[in-house]
């Protein structure tokens, strides 16, 4: 076990090396610089600003330079778009995105794994047309669609809750929909088909000679075998969930983490733009392992190493 | 409960027997007719419509009615003829951008699960990597790249080929949009696949067919592959929307339908901003998307179901 | 009055090629403490016709058509509904299946799927239900009960996959077990400790049982009372004894025939030819006649289905001229 | 599972009860608090006013920082005293020399005074090259300030030597500073920049600088000479050469600028010429304060002299100012606070104001001014903006080399119509370049004419658009931009027969393909940065920075020349228009339409009243609590 | 000479994590130093449990598991000796018929398509007529109604799908059958078709053939001489009869007193 995660973080260390060499070099091909404005600003001083950023080094020492520092000094440079600490707007902004996410994965688990779990139980009945076209709607309409939406036919009528902005627990509620609702749809049909599978298999049917009640039979023998693909599922978009959306966090308001994404990029702010990238690489790589390790949990047939006594 | 065979020669190839399978699957045979029906109204039909780049500022956001069927947008133009013309581009996209997809991905996730061990890690992680790299970046890099490319593309074939220079700018403008949406569309379903590929390749078929002194990709690419479409049909048409979705936000950024032109995704996006005002402007364009998504899935369940060889058994 | 009566039994599928009546008319009954076999080849309905007993089929597409399945003289279990049923199925009759690899679920550690019926059937608290788990998988012979109970069931053998499936349909001390070829999936050494242990366990608890399978090898080894199953009907019935000394009807005869075991060697083995009839077709005449060598094929009815007679003191059979010896 | 839902439903009730318990809005509470709630489009770079360049950064940085004077709340071109109490040019015939006599009352908010020497030590802050301000060619008025800026050592060790006085504009075309390709170290560095050793090398041998050829043996070696008696003498050049703002007395300054600017002050307004706390600042270091040190405005560390002091700064959630107890104008501010919301989405930042939770939005999307001014008719404002929406044409690509096409395409754009149907702002169709301000008379040269275009299109050689390449319309990818490159596309085809094909790119790549010039027709507009005419004509010069056309003319630079030589301010007006009809006469630009700005206002907030620059001193203004009259819902 | 001799052949299994830095954690010796030798024109019963190594063995012997040690040398010839592609061209002359029908066909093959692709390994391109003949003459031999040629397999009934599989393998025209459990998941009426179906076919085809089964009453009836397996060894071997009537070993004379006794009529 120990070895599986030691090796499989190894592996991420890779990944983030790659990541952070694919980013950098197309970070410097995109075209314009981090000092690019409509201001007339002169060579020179523009001169001064890539000195002050280590930008006017040779390609060869950024590229070595910056993961240096983040070993050596745990530094991920400072923002050229913002004027700060890359280290601290990701501190900043990540644990709104976390609570965020979170939120958003708990509602679509709350709405996905029910409508799921229904369907595949009245299999070709009206709930479960009802169901999947509940979950193709989740899946067609965009974010930028619902999140107005729920804005203006939701939050405008109902008192206490905000049409946007961050700050008390309420103010949640409609972003982590908006951001749950898709990944609410994709676990539903998961969901149905994992069931669909589970519910097919013997001992399924052993469990029902037993005399289990039909809903024992779903939660405690179905449902852990039946959820497997929405896991696999779950450890990449939970990630993505956590990074952040660029759309919700502009419509709602809120200051978290995937607005840096887009930002950083138009700002070509490439010191953010590796951090934040970085930075995901590195959720990505955890909540793979975590996936797997939850995969092993749940299904113990998957055995993460042979001699496990 | 086996069936007597019956003395009938039925079946032929695997599609035409999956398009028989097809046909007794009444919600997949109406997805078809809703799909060929949107299809006939904006690739036949449109060009019989008003020209959806007619600009008209005095007329703007005019209800229904019998010169504007569904009433004009903010400059004018007349809904429907922009809502059939963006289907073109949304429907090619979607299709196509899938098809390349699911290429790449049903290749990819194949070949590492098909040979495992560290080749399998390896592509697994490159997987993860490219999940993490700033998908806004790649396309203003494929933009530099790119639009000069399709500029050159295109001058070349109108000198050397003929072709007629409107249809030639049309079809080079959105081929970077292809090229962009195929090169990130594939991550997870090489993930799905992959995960098939590795228990598909424990059956004992797999092993007869090596028996067989196949080559290693000829059991892959004949005997594992064909046997991972189902779910992969099924994903395939999930990602539809997305990759709809995506053209409009690309298209803002350069890569994609160049304006005045527009798409489902494009007239959605700007729909969605007169929600107070003039809410038939997202209405209508997201109707018939819906539509024509509903029926794209539909018809993925049935194909799957139709594909599914064993699903017949009973 | 036998422990359970089973008249005129029929299941059928209906399915998108046309209804396949899986059982089409059976009847037998099981005597307390008696062992029955129902043998017959895939497809045959022999474990259609015990599925639906405890309403095991998935429904639609099966369904039941008519009977009556009276069990300890006031509960008919084809009627009584959903409800009651769940009280019968785990505690007073028990299942095990053909496959122990697929039939024990594999998330589940053995002690939980172990003691629900208990938990469900007698109320037992976690731990003296744990004990008592315990115990009963000593008694189908598995070493160090208490340590693996803790396990998953991959990491047993599926001979120990079978004593634990044993162990659970036992453990309420049901008065019926039913054995759904049990061994069918197992090696013939494993295979011979499952029969014993059934067999030693039937005697302990004073069970009876109903014992499915396809092999009359086994049947011979366990039963007392044989019934002969051929495309959704019994055409023979009989003692055990009686029946492997005796056969009467033509299908018993060729599979006893078709038997290795019985071949000597050199010959050639005795095959039936051709395949089962299609139960989605309705059969108008005998069954068996189409693959009927050993018998006369041209006597066999055509026009009629042949009814099922006592043609001799407690051995029964199809009385079709062309397959009766 | 169901009853984790069932907690996740309870929960959810709780908090929307508890969300309910006040019948007051966000905006109400923060009426009665004395907070004014506003939107500020983004997070901002920074708060440093001597680093940003932004109009939501100056939006923070006017409540915190205050100048030399203060803007009226009312008028445009006005000045109300601020750090300064009086303020007068020593010769009003000639205002190339300011006095500003500081109050002595004023203190910074940690107590400290400010004195004259605080305004010379952020002037030469911002002048210096190492902290790399976008904006501190706002200060170039001042004598030397930009070679200062520049680095322009050699010139401010020489300029009052004798022989140079005489040849300076031979050395002044020198670039001593780094050159460019040249291979040997001092080439590349330059002379302005070389370290005591090199200068010693360069003394016995001046053969490895590759001088230009005009100039002479003996000023080569005294250039060597003088820098090297600098570096030796390890003093800084503020400290040696005189500099055009100097202290005449612990409250008076005394500026010298390069030429007569008869509206000095209006220019101090700007946020470049606010002073910053050099005390704090030295707390990292006494060298440091020449650098970026962005701690030194984090709210636990900021020290500033404005009527506000920064509270909280949460990163892309708000920023919070309040009233500041030792503004020497305390009593007559206003407010006790207010708060930025850096909201980027304008339609959220809209809906926001509906929902009661902001005083004041930052703008409001074009399609919801018409419903906004149905539901909220007392709450809309529409204000002229000093700035103008233009097209630059590349007048180094055909066939925009031509006047006659770029007026021919001017003539085409219906102006009108797009205001009123695309932009809906009640934005002024754009006469000319300067919008419409004071004593400086607007041009009206501009104007749609579809006849006329065709016309002069034909005398072009194109008649009828026959002919006409395919033109490349760059534009960004906001909205608007998409909505009203449309229309114009439309009503080029219409008017001229022109293929126009749209471009659109985001910011940075919309900048940098606009810089490189690789478009035919590009969508910008400029918004002034003060109130006068030259902010607007003075980027057409050739080395202009924001030029990006190729276009240039010398008769247009003479004329910005002798305007800046003028003192009177109507005789100079009079030159610069002269100037602006100059330019619209070749018409490297298409002027669409002059800026006006549209938000939501809430009537709880009094004293804000229309200003061109939008730069409103937020000390004058009030919340009251407004009752709504009922028929308004 | 003998036509197939299997010497010494170990095969072991590393059980170990897939990934860039594992490291071998456990072995199993699922084969553990098997000789066998098979002469031309026999058929060998191998007979041992689940799990005893008979079925690592036949896919070693297949080439379809590398041995950790040892040779097979098929007509003189060492196939642990070959490379890859040697191994591919050589795979023609022994083929296998696997234990689940259901598993070892491609269900996404027709009967015409899994027998064409096995023609054609050995044919190479062939016109459709003598395609269509070469097929139609397969299924004829393994007792198919060549109606049901466009027959996918899960139409058919699982003796039925046994017999394409034997079709398959006999498709390449095979010196070597390894047979492994063909008929153990198969009804007892249907076992009987398909062992005289081998056994026909060994007969008329001069085939040579390594029948693998648990059952010993199978095994007895098809095979010349049996090798008894257990725990990767071979523990005895003999000719059939005299195996049956007088085991040696006790593993097989447990095995034997497993099978269950029919009482019989005749």
């Amino acid at each position: 076990m120990i070895r599986f995660i030691i090796n499989r973080l190894l592996q991420g260390l890779l990944v983030l090396f790659a990541l952070y060499t694919i980013t950098f070099f197309l970070a410097k091909a995109m075209p314009g610089e981090p000092f690019t404005t409509e201001k007339n600003i002169s060579e020179e001083a523009k001169a001064y600003q890539r000195a002050l950023y280590g930008l006017d080094k040779s390609m060869l020492e950024q590229y070595v330079r910056y993961p240096i520092n983040i070993i050596t000094e745990g530094s991920f440079a400072v923002s050229t778009s913002k004027g700060r600490p890359v280290r601290d707007i990701i501190a900043q902004s990540f644990p709104n995105s976390l609570i965020l996410g979170l939120s958003a994965l708990g509602i679509a688990i709350c709405i996905g794994v029910p409508l799921g779990v229904i369907s595949a139980m009245r299999k070709n009945s009206w709930v479960d047309w009802g169901s999947m076209s509940i979950a193709m709607i989740g899946i067609c309409v965009p974010a930028f669609t619902v999140g107005p939406l729920l804005q203006i036919y939701i939050a405008a009528h109902l008192p206490g809750l905000k049409v946007a902005g961050w700050g008390s627990p309420i103010d949640i509620i409609l972003p982590a929909l908006t951001l749950g609702l898709t990944t609410a749809a994709y676990l539903a049909r998961l969901t149905r088909g994992g069931m669909l599978e589970i519910l097919s298999q013997d001992f399924i049917r052993t469990a029902r000679a037993k005399g289990v009640p039909s809903n024992e039979l779903i939660t405690r023998h179905a449902l852990r075998g039946g959820l497997l693909p929405a896991i696999a599922f779950i450890g990449p978009s939970f990630a993505a969930l956590i990074s952040g959306s660029f759309i919700v966090e502009t419509i709602f308001q809120v200051p978290g983490m995937g607005q840096h994404f887009v930002n950083a990029v138009i700002a070509r702010d490439e010191f953010l733009l590796l951090g934040v990238a970085l930075f995901f690489g590195f959720l990505i790589v955890m909540m793979n392992l975590a996936a797997d390790i939850l995969t092993g949990v749940l299904d113990p047939r998957v055995r993460l190493e042979s001699n496990q006594k | 409960m086996t069936n007597q065979i019956t003395d009938t020669e039925a079946g032929t190839s695997l599609w035409k027997d999956a398009w028989l399978r097809m046909r007794k699957n009444k919600i997949a045979l109406a997805s078809i007719m809703v799909f060929t029906v949107t299809c006939f109204f904006c690739f036949v039909i449109a060009w019989f419509c008003k020209d959806p780049n007619q600009v008209n500022l005095v007329n703007k956001f005019s209800g229904p009615g019998s010169e504007h069927w569904i009433g004009t947008d903010a400059l004018g133009r007349d809904l429907f003829s922009r809502i059939l013309y963006g289907g073109q581009v949304s429907i090619l996209v979607g299709l196509i951008a899938t098809a390349v997809s699911v290429t790449i991905g049903i290749i990819y996730g194949a070949l590492a699960g098909f040979f495992g061990g560290k080749v399998d890690a390896i592509m697994m992680r490159i997987v993860d990597t490219l999940f993490s790299i700033p998908f806004l970046m790649i396309v203003i890099v494929l933009q530099a790249v790119l639009s000069e490319w399709s500029r050159e593309t295109s001058a070349w074939i109108v000198t050397n080929l003929n072709w007629d220079k409107g249809f030639t700018d049309r079809i080079t403008n959105v081929l970077p949009l292809f090229f962009a949406l195929g090169l990130l569309g594939w991550l997870t379903l090489a993930r799905i696949v992959r995960a098939q590929v590795l228990s598909l390749k424990e059956r004992e078929f797999v092993e007869a067919a090596t028996s067989l002194g196949l080559s290693k990709l000829t059991v892959l690419f004949r005997h594992i592959i064909p046997n991972t479409l189902g779910p992969t049909v099924v994903y395939a048409t999930l990602t539809v929307p997305g990759f709809i979705m995506y053209e409009a936000t690309l298209s803002y950024l350069g890569l994609g339908v160049e304006s005045p032109n527009s798409s489902w995704g494009i007239l959605i996006k700007e729909g969605a901003n007169y929600l107070e005002t003039n809410p038939q402007l997202l209405i209508f364009p997201g109707i018939i998307f819906s539509i024509t998504l509903f029926a794209l899935n539909f018809l993925g369940d049935g194909l799957r179901d139709a594909l599914d060889v064993r699903a017949s058994k009973d | 009055m036998p422990l359970l009566e089973v008249n005129n039994l029929r299941t059928y599928f209906h399915t998108r090629n046309g209804i396949v009546r899986a059982v089409d008319g059976i009847s037998f009954s099981v005597d307390k403490g008696k062992t029955i076999g129902i043998v017959g080849e895939s497809g045959s309905g022999k474990s259609v016709s015990c599925y639906s007993l405890l309403g095991l089929l998935p429904m639609p597409p099966g369904k039941i058509e008519s009977g009556e399945a009276i069990f300890d003289k006031n509960t008919d279990l084809l009627s009584c509904g959903e409800k009651v049923l769940r009280t019968v199925r785990g505690k007073r009759i028990g299942m095990i299946f053909q496959d122990p690899m697929t039939s024990l679920n594999p998330y589940m550690r053995i002690a939980d799927q172990i003691i629900e019926p208990l938990r469900l059937h007698m109320g037992m608290d976690k731990r003296s239900a744990l004990e008592k788990a315990i115990h009963a998988l000593d008694e189908v012979g598995i070493p160090e009960p208490d340590n693996r109970i803790t396990m998953y069931p991959h990491e047993f053998s599926g001979g120990m996959r079978q004593r634990v499936m044993i162990a659970m349909a036992l453990i309420t001390n049901p008065e019926i077990l039913i054995a759904d070829e049990p061994t069918t999936a197992l090696d013939v050494t494993i295979q011979k400790q499952i029969l014993d242990l059934i067999k030693k366990r039937q005697k302990e608890l004073g069970t009876a049982v109903i014992f499915i399978t396809h092999d009359l090898a086994v049947i011979s080894e366990i039963c007392e009372d044989v019934n002969i199953m051929y495309a959704g009907r019994i055409v023979e019935k009989a003692g055990a004894n009686e029946l492997f000394a005796n056969p009467r009807h033509a299908y018993t005869r060729s599979l006893l025939k078709s038997i290795p075991a019985n071949q000597t060697k050199g010959e050639k083995l005795y095959t039936i030819p051709g395949l089962p009839p299609d139960t989605s077709q309705i059969i108008p005449g005998c069954a068996f006649r189409e693959r009927n060598q050993i018998g006369d094929q041209n006597k066999c009815l055509t026009d009629s289905r042949p009814e099922f007679k006592e043609i001799e003191p407690n051995h029964w059979a199809q009385d079709c001229p062309g397959c009766l010896s | 599972m169901m009853r984790l839902f069932l907690i996740f439903l309870a929960t959810s009730t709780i908090l929307v009860m508890n969300g309910c318990d006040s019948s007051k809005t966000a905006v109400d509470k923060a009426t009665d608090d004395g907070i004014l709630i506003m939107g500020n489009t983004s997070e901002p770079k920074g708060l440093d006013p001597h680093i940003v360049s932004g109009v939501l950064e100056n939006n923070v940085i006017r409540a915190l920082f205050e100048g030399l004077v203060v803007e009226h709340p009312s008028k445009d071109g006005v000045a109300l005293p601020g750090m300064a109490e009086k303020w007068y040019p020593k010769d009003p015939q000639k205002p190339d020399e300011w006095i500003f006599e500081l109050r002595k009352d004023a203190q910074w908010s940690d107590g400290t005074p400010i004195t004259a020497d605080d305004f010379i030590f952020s002037f030469r802050r911002i002048l210096t090259p190492a902290l790399a301000s976008d904006y501190s060619f706002m200060l170039y008025y001042i004598r030397d300030a930009e070679p200062y800026h520049k680095s322009q050592r050699t010139y401010l060790l020489c300029r009052d030597i004798a022989p140079f006085k005489d040849n300076w504009n031979i050395v002044k075309g020198v670039d001593l500073g780094p050159n460019g390709e040249a291979e040997p170290d001092f080439n590349k560095r330059g002379i302005d920049h070389l370290k005591t050793e090199e200068l010693i090398e360069l003394q016995k041998d001046p053969s490895l600088f590759e001088w230009p050829e005009n100039i002479s043996k003996e000023i080569r070696t005294l250039i060597v000479d003088k820098n090297l008696e600098f570096a030796q003498s390890s003093k800084s050049l503020w400290e040696l050469i005189d500099f055009g703002a100097s202290a005449e007395g612990p409250h008076t300054l005394k500026v010298i600028l390069n030429s007569p600017i008869p509206f000095l002050p209006e220019i101090t307004k700007h946020y470049t010429w606010f002073p910053v706390p050099r005390h704090v600042l030295e707390k990292y270091g006494k060298e440091k304060v020449w650098e970026r040190i962005p701690e030194w405005t984090y709210p636990e560390n900021i020290v500033s002299n404005g009527a506000f002091i920064l509270s909280s700064w949460k990163f892309n959630e708000h920023i919070e100012v309040k009233r500041n107890p030792r503004y020497w104008d305390a009593n007559n501010v206003g407010i006790n606070g207010i708060r930025y919301l850096p909201i980027s989405n304008l339609y959220t930042e809209d809906r926001m104001y509906y929902d009661g939770q902001m005083h004041l939005t930052y703008s409001l999307a074009p399609e919801l001014i018409k419903y906004s001014r149905e539901r909220y008719p007392n709450e809309v404002r529409n204000e002229l903006y000093l700035g103008t929406y233009f097209i630059r044409t590349n007048v180094t690509r055909e066939p925009f080399t031509d006047p006659k096409v770029r007026i021919a395409f001017s003539k085409a754009m219906d102006q009108e119509a797009l205001i009123e149907n695309v932009l809906k702002g009640g934005q002024k169709p754009a006469g000319g370049l300067v919008p419409p301000f004071g004593e400086y008379e607007a041009n009206n040269s501009v104007g749609f004419d579809p006849e006329g275009a065709r016309k002069l299109l034909a005398e072009a050689g194109f008649p009828g658009g026959e002919g006409l390449p395919d033109i490349e319309f760059l534009t960004t990818d906001k909205e608007t931009a998409k909505a009203m490159a449309e229309a114009l596309q439309a009503m080029w085809k219409q008017n001229l027969g022109a293929n126009v094909k749209i471009k659109q790119m985001e910011w940075t790549s919309y900048i940098t393909t606009m810089f490189e010039k690789k478009y035919d027709l590009a969508a910008g507009g400029w918004i002034g940065d003060y109130l006068d005419p030259l902010t607007f004509l003075d980027m057409w010069m050739k080395d202009g920075g924001n030029n990006r056309t190729g276009w240039h003319s010398p008769e247009f630079e003479v004329l910005l020349k002798k305007a800046a030589d003028t003192g009177d301010p109507q005789t100079r007006y009079r030159i610069l228009e002269e100037a602006e009809t100059l330019l619209l006469s070749e018409r490297p630009i298409l002027p669409l339409y002059w800026y006006t700005r549209n938000y939501l206002i809430h009537q709880d907030l009094k004293g804000w009243n229309p200003l061109i620059l939008d730069n409103h001193p937020y000390k004058f203004l009030k919340l009251e609590r407004q009752q709504k009259s009922k028929s308004e819902k | 000479m003998p036509f197939l001799e299997i010497k010494n052949i170990k095969t072991h299994f590393q059980k170990k994590r897939g990934g860039l830095f594992s490291r071998t954690v456990d072995t199993v010796k699922a084969v553990d130093g098997v000789s066998i030798a098979i002469e031309k024109g026999e058929i060998l019963g191998l007979v041992g449990e689940s799990g005893c190594g008979k079925s690592t063995l036949s896919r070693t012997i297949m080439q379809l598991i590398p041995p950790t040690r040892g040779e097979v040398i098929l007509e003189n010839e060492n196939l642990t000796s070959l490379n890859a592609e040697q191994v591919r061209q050589r795979r023609l002359d022994f083929q296998m018929i696997f234990q689940d029908p259901y598993a070892s066909l491609n269900p996404r093959m027709t009967v015409w398509s899994t027998l064409k692709e096995a023609l054609t390994t050995r044919h190479g391109k062939l016109n459709h007529e003598e395609l269509e003949r070469a097929v139609i003459m397969l299924m004829e031999r393994v007792g198919l109604d060549h109606k049901f040629i466009r027959k996918y397999p899960h139409e058919f009934s699982g003796g039925q799908r046994q017999r394409i599989a034997i079709a398959r393998a006999l498709a390449p025209e095979p010196k070597l059958i390894i047979a492994d459990e063909p008929v153990s998941a198969l009804d007892v009426s249907i076992q009987s078709q398909i062992l005289n179906l081998l056994k026909d076919l060994v007969n008329d085809l001069g085939l040579t053939m390594l029948f693998i089964s648990h059952d010993l009453s199978v095994v007895r009836y098809i095979a010349d001489r049996i090798a008894v397996m257990y725990y990767g060894k071979i523990v005895e071997t003999g000719e059939a009869e005299s195996l049956m009537e007088n085991p040696q070993h006790q593993y097989t004379k447990e095995l034997l007193e497993s099978v269950p006794k029919v009482l019989s009529t005749d």
